[in-house]
């Protein structure tokens, strides 16, 4: 495990997440006259201290706009902003930072790869091929893109286990695929897809690969070299970063090679009423005024991430993944979709046998635990596994034994009500 | 009333036996309403006789508060006539939303014991869902509402 | 005037600069030893402390994902999300908050508007009728648009005055003309365009019109009913708010029966491998996570402004520009991008026939004075005046007549240095 | 030094009557560099004798520090080596992007003196635009050089 030292101050061998548990102030709050327990990581994750103070600070000293203006503010945020696009570099090992895009979300960065890649490459005939337990981000660009262009939208099965059916995904996997779009982990089954090898596939038969690492990146080391993808997505509100930024990583060469997604301002060279020339990648994606605070707030976020260590979070995150799916599976009446795999994700989306997912949220948030019901924006996979919608617990680096405690506490409660 | 005796008294009773199950064999009228967030969905079939609903069906599937609600809805329509159902669906749509009065809830009977879903804000679609198609089926026959978690509720009810 | 009273305490019933700037903390900073002077307004502007604060408040209290999730902390997101939605509608009067989309900042909005309707209604032998003063933000897309679509891209010239050329507008727009887009004001010359008697010709001859109002809502009242658009686009962090929202509001019935731009999560009513049925406006155009935090603190933007009056900063404004334009004009070898006239807002792109603006910039940031230097994102009007780039000061509510003498002793030591 | 003293003593010098600019009539090589966002522009013919640089032009304009950074490089080109101008164009782009070591410097004799740009990052660019179109016209004569405000110096200036 690695040393943890976020706020920089002593270093402690072990993984001290009481310590860690300090330095977000939302913990501190409570919901319903109890301490919060925070289980919708899925969908965003609490905030440190470090990152909202890059906020204030960007706010209260640099509010200036970037792109190199002459004066000192435009200068610092600018620093501060490319600063923190080698940071994300770094944190996903991208060769070059150049091939880093910021964007607004993992939905931006993956309509970034179908509105400019897939328009200019995809044609009748050819063949989209992804999965059924994508989110709907990494779906229904690829279905409406098939849509337009004429091309097949194939979409591989995943098993009753929760897992991809690789038989399927070779049977659909053909010569005439263009593009293969994949989620690393799934944010509902938490089931982990080996995308190096998928990749492998699919460039065998000449596809790009995309990989959907909005619920990988967060939670365990990522190399998108190592990880063989041409496009990888995330979202930086999910790895403890301010709302309002995604990443786009994509390999130079194609990024090169790729018209550019909106126009406008900065990203170009030169402009005339007969033509315009545009200027080279990340820039020419990103048109107009990027999210500059937010971006400078991810920076401190993954510094916070990487002082504890990625591996060391995604080995406590599997401890506590462990212990709250023991946990829950010993309740009467309740099931988890996905089967349970050594090193899941700590992500359990549950069904109970006598109450409704809305009924059973709302009673967890009487208890002061939050948790996400419906269909989590993955309604192929709960019609493939047969569930009309889920519970979903997810957790982070904060979480402990005892939230999971109070989880288990509160499901009693709904049961109690209605069983 | 605190949100566990409003299930225990209420809620769960209509959740586990809704009552105006059974399918009419020839309505006047019918619509569907669903939440496809989350899968709440009824369907409301209403037999008309010279302006009063003489039958009412609900089939549906849900949570425990679109189901309560849409059976509890049968229950104030049944035997009633359109324009009086106006006014209950109406001022129910306000109760819910939390505006009106005190004083207009008089019209929704025992309607009033849903008075604590308007704090329930993420609710207040489920507890909508049956009268959405109550609405659907009087007003825009066979027009079937989508009530999806950022759609706002049908005009009259915007805050 | 409007009484003003942003912090909530006290009505003075005049326009009290010295109490607003209290507000501002990064008008404590120094540069280079010297109060600040930030005149670069026109890129971004500086943010209250009121703004600083609700973004810190959602990180500390609820920094949790919209779209109703049960629990509390995503309760309380969503309520204050769309309150701010609310707040936009109102701040342009809009007739319905379901008019109003959050996108990224205006190059998105714009791209909107290109990608969407655009792409689904303009055709071979269209046209579309810009004009030379725009930003790239509103050239560019509908230039692509135009190159894509075999449609002809028509650009309204401007007269030296810098004023659009009412003729060759008259002269360019026929029933060939399938959308209009203009900026209400523009960032180089700060013309002011009489956009309710251009969309009204746009309309006659069946065009959808196309306000660019990314330097008006900030700095006067904008009244999208009055205004006779059918789109008008802004930037938020253009008027005290974060980084990372921009404004889109369409007429409902058009919205209604636009496509969507992104596709993905959150926007769609259902999703099966056959078929995907969409939300309505705004949502269909909100994919994927917002920038909550960002749009929260557009809210608390717009109280602060309102709390102050737009018609009571514009006059403030109206004399600020007058005396900045009185004092630069004093100054020999200096003339300004497009002619003075009454009620011209606070922005002045100069020249000096002695100094290129890269150097005059860096001089005046020795100075502790901020501008912009460089084409400002729009090339055609430099070109179209003969200018090859230009140095410019656009101000604020938070600006003085002091300041502004600052500015003139700047500009008097790049004199002494260069002349 | 300060702005002000670099302007005066050396910038200002060579921005009002830059060295080498008669263009030649029959140049080895030339190559552009242009800084679409602010105008800068620079075009540098080499004439080549046997691995060395015997003439040199610019023809430009932009702002001081490009001129001026251009005209200190003719004079420093001028009867060297291409081998030798290569160390010195890399030195320089070390220099003015705030890297490299003093001792390393030697070999930039007078250009020593534009140290000071360094720490004004957003002229970096101007003061490489003469540079970038000279490593063009050596190394890939013909292909203009664009050097928008984000984009990177050239790979082996990447910091
Ligand atoms: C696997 C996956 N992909 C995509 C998304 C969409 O992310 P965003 O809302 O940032 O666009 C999510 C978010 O929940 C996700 O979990
Ligand atoms: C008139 C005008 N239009 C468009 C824009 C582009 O705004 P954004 O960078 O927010 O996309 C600007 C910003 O400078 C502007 O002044």
């Amino acid at each position: 495990m690695n040393s943890h030292s976020p706020a920089g101050s002593g270093v402690s061998t072990k993984y001290d997440v009481a310590r860690i548990r300090e330095d977000f102030p939302a913990l501190r709050r409570t919901v319903k006259g109890q301490s919060l327990v925070y289980f919708d990581n899925t969908a965003a994750t609490l905030k440190p201290q470090t990152v909202i103070d890059a906020i204030t600070r960007v706010y209260s000293d640099f509010p200036a706009n970037v792109h190199r203006g002459i004066h000192q503010l435009s200068e610092e945020a600018t620093e501060a902003y490319e600063a923190a696009r080698l940071k994300a570099a770094n944190f996903i090992n991208a060769a070059d930072p150049d091939e880093i895009v910021v964007t607004l979300n993992t939905t931006d960065s993956l309509n970034h790869v179908c509105g400019s890649w897939g328009e200019a490459n995809i044609g009748p005939g050819d063949e989209i091929l992804t999965t059924e337990m994508e989110h709907h981000a990494n779906f229904v660009p690829w279905q409406q893109l098939c849509l337009r262009k004429g091309a097949k939208f194939q979409v591989a099965r995943v098993l009753p286990s929760g897992q991809l059916d690789r038989e399927d995904f070779d049977r659909k996997l053909s010569e005439r695929t263009k593009l293969v779009a994949v989620a690393h982990v799934s944010n509902v089954s938490g089931v982990v897809n080996p995308i190096s090898e998928l990749a492998a596939q699919a460039h065998r038969v000449g596809a790009v690969f995309v990989a959907d690492c909005a619920q990988s990146v967060p939670h365990m080391p990522v190399d998108v070299q190592a990880l063989g993808a041409d496009f990888v997505s995330c979202s930086a509100y999910k790895f403890l970063a301010p709302f309002g930024v995604g990443l786009l990583w994509g390999r130079k060469a194609i990024l090169d090679a790729m018209p550019p997604y909106r126009t406008g301002g900065n990203m170009i060279h030169s402009v005339s009423t007969e033509k315009t020339r545009f200027n080279v990648a990340p820039h020419k994606f990103e048109a107009g005024t990027p999210s500059i605070a937010d971006v400078i707030g991810m920076g401190a976020a993954i510094d916070y991430l990487q002082a504890i260590g990625m591996q060391a979070i995604s080995d406590y995150e599997h401890e506590l993944s462990r212990y709250m799916h023991e946990e829950l599976l010993k309740l009467p009446g309740l099931s988890i979709a996905g089967d349970w795999f050594p090193g899941k994700p700590a992500i359990a989306s549950f069904h109970l046998d006598y109450a409704h997912p809305h009924d059973i949220a709302q009673f967890l948030n009487e208890e002061g635990v939050a948790v996400r019901s419906g269909l989590h924006c993955a309604e192929p996979l709960h019609c493939s596994l047969g569930l009309s919608s889920t519970t979903r617990a997810s957790l982070y680096l904060y979480n402990t034994h005892d939230e999971i405690d109070r989880l288990v506490a509160a499901i009693r409660t709904v049961e109690e009500i209605f069983a | 009333m605190d949100l566990k005796t409003l299930y225990r008294e209420v809620i769960l009773d209509h959740y586990k036996t809704p009552r105006n199950t059974t399918p009419l064999s020839a309505p006047s009228c019918e619509a569907d309403c669903r939440n496809p967030s989350c899968g709440d969905k009824v369907r409301v079939q209403l037999k008309l006789d010279d302006g009063l609903v003489s039958e009412v069906a609900i089939i549906g599937n849900g949570c425990a508060i679109s189901q309560a609600s849409a059976s509890m809805m049968t229950e104030a329509v049944k035997g009633r006539r359109v324009a009086e159902i106006e006014a209950v669906m109406e001022e129910f749509r306000r109760m819910v939303m939390g505006a009106g009065s005190e004083a207009d809830r008089e019209v929704l009977g025992d309607l009033m014991i849903l008075e604590g879903i308007a704090r329930l804000h993420a609710r207040v679609k489920c507890a909508m869902c049956g009268w959405s198609a109550l609405d659907a089926a009087l007003n825009e026959n066979g027009s079937d509402v989508n009530l999806d978690e950022d759609t706002e509720l049908p005009a009259s009810s915007q805050h």
